[in-house]
């Protein structure tokens, strides 16, 4: 295992534990997009650049900047929540994620002898990608492009302000 | 001679590397590459806040400055060394770290572009198979530093701008990439130097540049709306509408912080306008066939100056557009009608070689765009607007 | 498991034409759905795009047909077939296919025509009608389902075509739901239907169970081809008949349900309550000859086995029941006065006479008369249409008279459509058609099936000449005995009489003894024109009866009813002759009657048993049940009231703890479930991850 | 170390992590970022077996792990919009108050 993995490893999770863990929802989302950008650099570690690249254009570019619109929209940043940040049930929550992690951590050990050695680069080119995109997978991508749309109108949907006097 | 003219970066870069050991060149070379890029680009910088303020002034007869040096040529310096030893305030209430933070995001991710940009023939940091989705990926995560800037300052004008800025930012974002796609869709490939080999070669003395295409006039059209949007210039400079919100996002800012915010800006309109000039207008390839013998990198250089002149006249000449105005254009004409350009180019790419391809896809564009012009900015009645960016 | 593959077999021999045949079906259907998407006041609209596609697929039918003609005339059989599979489950599949022959050519230009000009005639129909658009959207679907009917290749797509039909025609009939009668009237005719249908569905089974194949025609291992109709001859049923002939009759069946043969009739003079216009597409030109057409279509099945100038049990049954059938109807028509029940009785017998004609001559005998039937028929439905439009919605004919001057162009076609009905001798096409039936009778006679056919044929003409002529002097002679002023219909309705009415003349032309072209056509042979033919002896003979017979008809009727007008309410002038058999006519032999006394009453007496049974023997169960329980509550009651007080507060405990317990789960916070969720896939992976190591 | 394991840990650490995020906070907004976390979570699996996994070239567990992130926008969208909603509804984003479901 290389040593920048280890930094990005590291990097991605104090992220991950920084979004869940701190008080203000701004900082959570801004430590989400710390994790996110460690995640694409593992990506690009795995010699995966087109989803690296994608991961940052849809996460850190979209799905973080849709969050804190939510955040601000929500006030949540503003209103201290009253009884701290943590549910009455997070111990059980807690239980649960640990034992979670206990079972996936064991699997990976127990099965760490039959996996795959280190092996060369797949040399695999965006072009590649495309056909795949085009031709084997072009069913699901078209699906895919079809489940955005709805969701697109969806979510403008569920967001709108229904103004006085219509319906 | 002229080769070596033309190699001259290149060049000298081999020629400090040789003095190391083998181990270390590869990593040296790319250091220099670096470090010549963060030298170059602030000093272009430097020149094009003079030509602006020049150039304005000219415009709106008066002069510009013209006190420091001979013609104010050294204005720019003036002014660095004047943000440099301004004092740095924090406003009482902002979240110092977030509002540390912002300035060198900014700065950070839109250099980070640079690094795919072809400025020359083999001049090119690194030659990504996916540099096009990587220059994109830097230019979103702009948006993340413009709003940590709002947010951080706790003022409602920096709100209200990054707000605006983060808005518009995203819409503009899709018809930028939109019309870049069109390119990738021509060229069969996202890396940024096949685009330009592919548009260097001639037909007689002319350039098979792609914006002498109908699908790349269009995009090209597109791609300058849109990255003036992308890069908050007049007439899209809504986000520091000074008569508005003050200075937008960056009210809050002062002294060396303020002067990453700046050259962040100017960076990016550099490098949005460098990848125009490789999508569009050939990179470094020369206009006509005879000239080619002139080195590379001027011509990207002159190109991407020609471009920055380009910004400053329109924000010279247009009024601010209204936001709703801006919003209407960009989703109910930009994106419908890059959408469509899609289309055509994909027309261009079956209908084969031949005359009457030119003449139908022309035809398309010209259509398209008097249909999306008709149908999608219709004026509507002006009622009252009301404001929700953080109800 | 079942994996659907839907494979073209590759048909190199299968023409253009015959691949993109299923366009002619689709295409209305297709525009059906469309305009039942369509809002209300998209009247217009709607009709275009019906008739339209109408429009379409006759083109389309019509280059069919040239092609079978073409075809014809090089001296080939042309059948065409398209298979492919529907449904794949393991070794066995399902195929589903469609077929050009001329059967099919000759019939989907009648239905398209016919239908279109229906069409066009029901835009001024019911124009002053609200659900116009509706309408347009079950006609359209109903020709769609027909064309299905026509072109299909496999028995089970038939099936289903002619189950669409048959929806279409309950919902048609029942296009007025708001009138009890209609409503009535709808249910009547789908449940009638469905009666034959079940046999017909029988019929189906049996037919893959024999031959392990539901299509018609598949180049040697079809249904109806020899091979195996050979293996179907050989397995022998009940009463002397072989498989093909019980398959044959059950299919036949269900072709008596749906063209209202004896005893399946009742229905459709019922199904007059609906609109005209369907009155005249489905109750007398296509639906109703579907059930001939299925007929002709497995002919095969019935006539296997057959020894030349023989005849099989199944002919046999066929001839009876249509021949009996026409006899039948036509006596009940005399006695009507609803202007449509008397064309609905004279469709009955008329359709008697093409089961027959198929029992007796051929294919191309029954589908003759049908063919011609079609346009006369749908001709005078649509006269009538058009005097109950003039004569202010008008059903009774009693209540009409001397309308030939008042609507001279409905009387015209009218008058023809009547004369080609009665087989006015030569002129008419109706007349080629009946005596090609009442020749073939003739020459069956000596093919051991009696001259009882015969016998009953003819005379069925006569009563047809007779009631024709009343109906006809009721309405269109004597004086105006109705209400308000009757008035000529529109353009829109008029026009396609004439052409109907044209056709209704013209057609006989092709089957004439000197020239029996459809009949060399759909039997494939080659038909030499020669007036020698009408040398004959045999056809001077036949020609003389008939028309002795249908003038004697006419004269008969013109001289009971012609010129008169009597009131409405004074009684008709057979029934002064002879009430008893008059009041017999008038119920309809009491058909309603009867089933209303055994078929019906049955399904009330069983209600009632069921009723009955629920009410009192498993409810009794269930009351004993409830007996039990509320005896154990009281002994409860008794033992907590004296001592266990304690135990009954503590078990009231349990209760509440044990439902509060529940209630908790419920906590209505995404998080537990969520934490619940989660706690599932640890376990599930640990199982998981446990069964799989070691 | 097995380099795939080292990704696979990581990848369930984080996964972890945001259940434990969505599990334990009050707000609704950071259940989405916890989900959002383990969304990455099974894409980084889903890379790191496509790179170590026999046969590369088929692109299969790249291509899941684009749809994923295809997907991924969709949802964060549609959460946001109906977290926005419930805002509006129960003027809190708070998931202990909000229980009008509860039996």
């Amino acid at each position: 295992m290389s040593f920048a993995f280890w930094v990005v490893a590291a990097l991605t999770v104090a992220g991950g534990l920084a979004a869940v863990l701190l008080k203000n929802l701004v900082h959570c989302a801004l430590a989400l997009t710390i994790a996110f950008a460690g995640l694409a650099l593992l990506f690009l570690q795995l010699d995966a650049q087109f989803a690296g690249f994608a991961q940052i254009l849809v996460y850190i570019g979209a799905v973080a900047i849709l969050i804190v619109f939510a955040v601000l929209l929500t006030r949540s940043s503003e209103t201290p929540a009253q009884g701290g940040i943590f549910s009455h049930t997070w111990l059980a929550g807690l239980v649960v994620a640990a034992g979670l992690f206990a079972v996936l951590a064991w699997a990976v050990i127990e099965s760490a002898g039959g996996l795959p050695h280190e092996s060369s680069a797949p040399a695999v080119t965006v072009m590649q990608i495309g056909n795949a995109l085009m031709g084997r997978y072009v069913l699901p991508l078209e699906i895919l492009a079809l489940l955005l749309t709805a969701a697109l109108i969806g979510a403008a949907i569920v967001a709108m302000h229904e103004k006085e006097g219509t319906k | 001679m002229l080769e070596r003219l033309d190699q001259v970066f290149v060049l000298f870069k081999d020629w400090l590397v040789a003095f190391l050991p083998a181990s270390w060149q590869g990593v040296v070379g790319v250091i220099i590459c670096v470090v010549a890029i963060i030298a170059v680009y602030p000093t272009l910088f430097a020149l094009a806040v003079l030509m602006e303020r020049k150039g304005l002034g000219r415009m709106q007869n008066r002069y510009g400055p013209n006190r420091v040096g001979p013609f104010g040529i050294l204005q720019p310096v003036a002014d660095g060394i004047k943000s440099l030893t301004k004092e740095d305030i924090v406003p009482l209430r902002a979240d110092a770290v977030v509002h540390f933070l912002a300035p060198v995001v900014l700065v950070v991710a839109v250099f980070m572009g640079f690094a795919v940009l072809p400025m020359g023939r083999n001049m090119v940091l690194v030659d990504l198979d996916t540099s096009l989705l990587f220059f994109f990926a830097m230019m979103a995560s702009t948006e993340l530093s413009v709003f940590m800037a709002g947010w951080s300052s706790r003022n409602k004008y920096s709100l209200l701008g990054a707000m605006r800025a983060v808005a518009q930012m995203i819409s503009y974002e899709v018809p930028l990439l939109l019309s870049s796609i069109v390119i990738v869709m021509m060229t069969g490939s996202l890396s940024l130097v096949r685009v330009v080999e592919a548009q260097n070669h001639f037909t007689g003395i002319l350039p098979n540049w792609y914006v002498f295409t109908p699908w790349g006039f269009a995009g090209f059209i597109v791609f300058v709306i849109a990255s003036t949007a992308e890069t908050n210039r007049s007439p899209f400079d809504l986000p520091e509408g000074e008569s508005e919100i003050i200075a937008g996002y960056f009210t809050e800012y002062s002294g060396f912080k303020f002067a990453l915010f700046f050259l962040g800006e100017y960076v990016e309109m550099f490098a949005v306008a460098g990848l125009g000039t490789t999508l569009f207008l050939g990179g470094w390839a020369g206009p006509i066939s005879f000239l080619s013998w002139v080195p590379s990198w001027i011509w990207f250089f002159a190109k991407v100056e020609l471009w920055i002149c380009f910004f400053i006249w329109i924000r010279g000449t247009l009024p601010r557009l209204r936001q709703d105005q801006l919003m209407n254009f960009a989703w109910k004409f930009v994106l419908p009608f890059t959408l469509f350009n899609l289309v055509v180019a994909a027309v261009w790419r079956f209908m084969g070689e031949g005359w009457l391809r030119w003449l139908v896809c022309w035809a398309l564009v010209v259509g398209v765009y008097a249909l999306a012009g008709r149908s999608g900015m219709r004026r509507e009645k002006i009622g009252t607007r009301i404001y929700r960016y953080a109800d | 498991m079942i994996q659907e593959t839907v494979s073209f077999t590759p048909l190199s021999s299968a023409s253009t034409i015959a691949q993109i045949l299923w366009l002619i079906p689709a295409v209305p259907i297709v525009a059906s759905g469309a305009i039942a998407l369509m809002k209300q006041p998209l009247r217009k609209p709607a009709a275009t795009v019906a008739i339209g596609s109408l429009g379409v697929s006759l083109v389309l039918s019509l280059f069919a047909f040239a092609h079978v003609l073409s075809g014809w005339a090089q001296g080939e059989a042309v059948r065409e077939t398209v298979n492919f599979t529907w449904v794949q489950v393991g070794a066995a599949h399902v195929d589903l296919g469609w077929v050009l022959d001329p059967l099919a050519a000759v019939m989907m230009v009648m239905v398209s025509l016919v239908g279109l000009l229906i069409f066009i005639y029901s835009i001024g129909y019911m124009e002053h009608d609200e659900n116009f658009t509706r309408f347009f959207c079950f006609l359209a679907l109903f020709a769609g389902a027909m064309l299905g009917v026509v072109i299909s290749n496999s028995i089970l797509l038939l099936f289903m075509c002619w189950e669409i039909v048959g929806l279409t025609s309950y919902l048609l009939i029942g296009f007025w739901y708001q009138k009890p009668s209609a409503a009535a009237a709808a249910k009547k005719a789908f449940l009638t239907t469905r009666v034959g249908d079940v046999f017909f569905l029988l019929g189906i089974v049996w037919l893959f169970a024999q031959t392990g194949t539901l299509l018609f025609y598949n180049g040697g291992t079809g249904a109806l081809e020899p091979l195996a109709l050979g293996g179907m001859l050989a397995t022998h049923a009940a009463w002397g008949l072989t498989a093909a002939g019980a398959i044959g009759l059950l299919i036949f069946a269900g072709a008596v349900g749906k063209s209202g043969q004896l005893p399946l009739h009742v229905w459709l003079p019922d199904a007059m309550e609906g609109p005209t216009p369907v009155s005249a597409l489905i109750h007398a030109a296509t639906m109703v000859a579907a059930g001939v057409y299925l007929v002709a279509r497995v002919y095969p099945l019935m006539q296997a086995g057959v020894v030349p100038g023989g005849t099989t049990t199944a002919l046999t049954a066929v001839t009876w029941v249509g021949a009996i059938t026409a006899v039948f109807a036509a006596l009940i028509a005399i006695a009507q006065n609803d202007i449509k029940r008397i064309l609905a009785y004279s469709t009955v017998s008329q359709l008697g006479y093409m089961m027959a004609g198929l029992g007796l001559g051929g294919v191309a005998v029954g589908m003759f008369h049908l063919i011609t039937h079609a346009f006369f028929k749908s001709l005078l439905f649509m006269g009538a249409g058009s005097v109950i439009h003039g004569s202010h919605e008008e059903q009774d004919v009693r209540r009409m008279g001397g309308l030939r001057r008042a609507m001279p162009l409905t009387f015209l076609t009218y008058a023809a459509g009547m004369l080609a009905l009665c087989g006015f001798p030569i002129f008419f096409s109706g007349f080629w058609s009946k005596d090609g039936i009442l020749a073939a009778a003739k020459h069956a006679e000596a093919s051991g099936i009696g001259a009882g056919p015969f016998a009953l044929l003819v005379f069925g003409a006569l009563l047809t000449a007779f009631y024709m002529t009343r109906q006809v002097s009721y309405v269109f002679f004597g004086t105006w005995r109705g209400h308000g002023h009757p008035h000529e219909s529109s353009r829109v309705m008029t026009m396609p009489l004439a052409i109907l009415a044209f056709f209704a003349i013209a057609l006989g032309a092709i089957g004439t003894p000197a020239w029996e072209w459809f009949k060399g056509f759909l039997e494939n042979r080659v038909a030499p024109f020669s007036l020698a033919a009408f040398g004959a002896p045999e056809f001077f003979s036949l020609l003389g009866t008939s028309s002795l017979v249908v003038f004697i008809g006419l004269g008969l009727g013109w001289w009971m009813y012609g010129n008169k007008s009597p009131q409405p309410e004074e009684p008709d002038a057979l029934e002064k002759a002879l009430p008893p058999v008059w009041a017999v006519l008038r119920d309809k032999f009491y058909f309603d009657e009867i089933y209303g006394a055994t078929v019906i009453a049955f399904y009330y007496g069983w209600a009632r048993v069921a009723d009955w049974l629920d009410r009192y023997v498993w409810g009794g169960a269930v009351a004993a049940v409830a007996l039990l329980f509320r005896g154990w509550a009281q002994l409860n009651r008794l033992l907590d009231q004296y001592g266990v007080n304690g135990g009954f507060d503590k078990s009231c405990e349990e209760l509440a703890s044990g439902g509060g317990l529940l209630a908790r789960m419920q906590t209505g916070r995404v998080q537990t479930y969520l934490r619940l969720l989660a706690l599932a896939v640890v376990v599930l992976a640990a199982i998981l991850i446990w069964s799989s190591r070691g | 170390m097995n380099p795939l394991a080292g990704y696979l840990l990581v990848a369930a650490l984080l996964f972890a992590i945001g259940l434990a995020g969505a599990l334990t906070r009050r707000n609704a907004i950071l259940v989405l970022i916890g989900i959002e976390l383990m969304l990455n979570a099974a894409n980084l699996n889903l890379i790191a077996f496509w790179r170590y996994g026999p046969h590369p070239e088929f692109l299969t567990g790249m291509m899941f792990a684009i749809f994923s992130i295809g997907v991924a926008a969709a949802e964060a969208a549609v959460g946001l919009g109906l977290i926005i909603q419930i805002h509006r509804l129960a003027q809190t984003t708070d998931l202990d108050k909000i229980n009008r479901m509860k039996g």
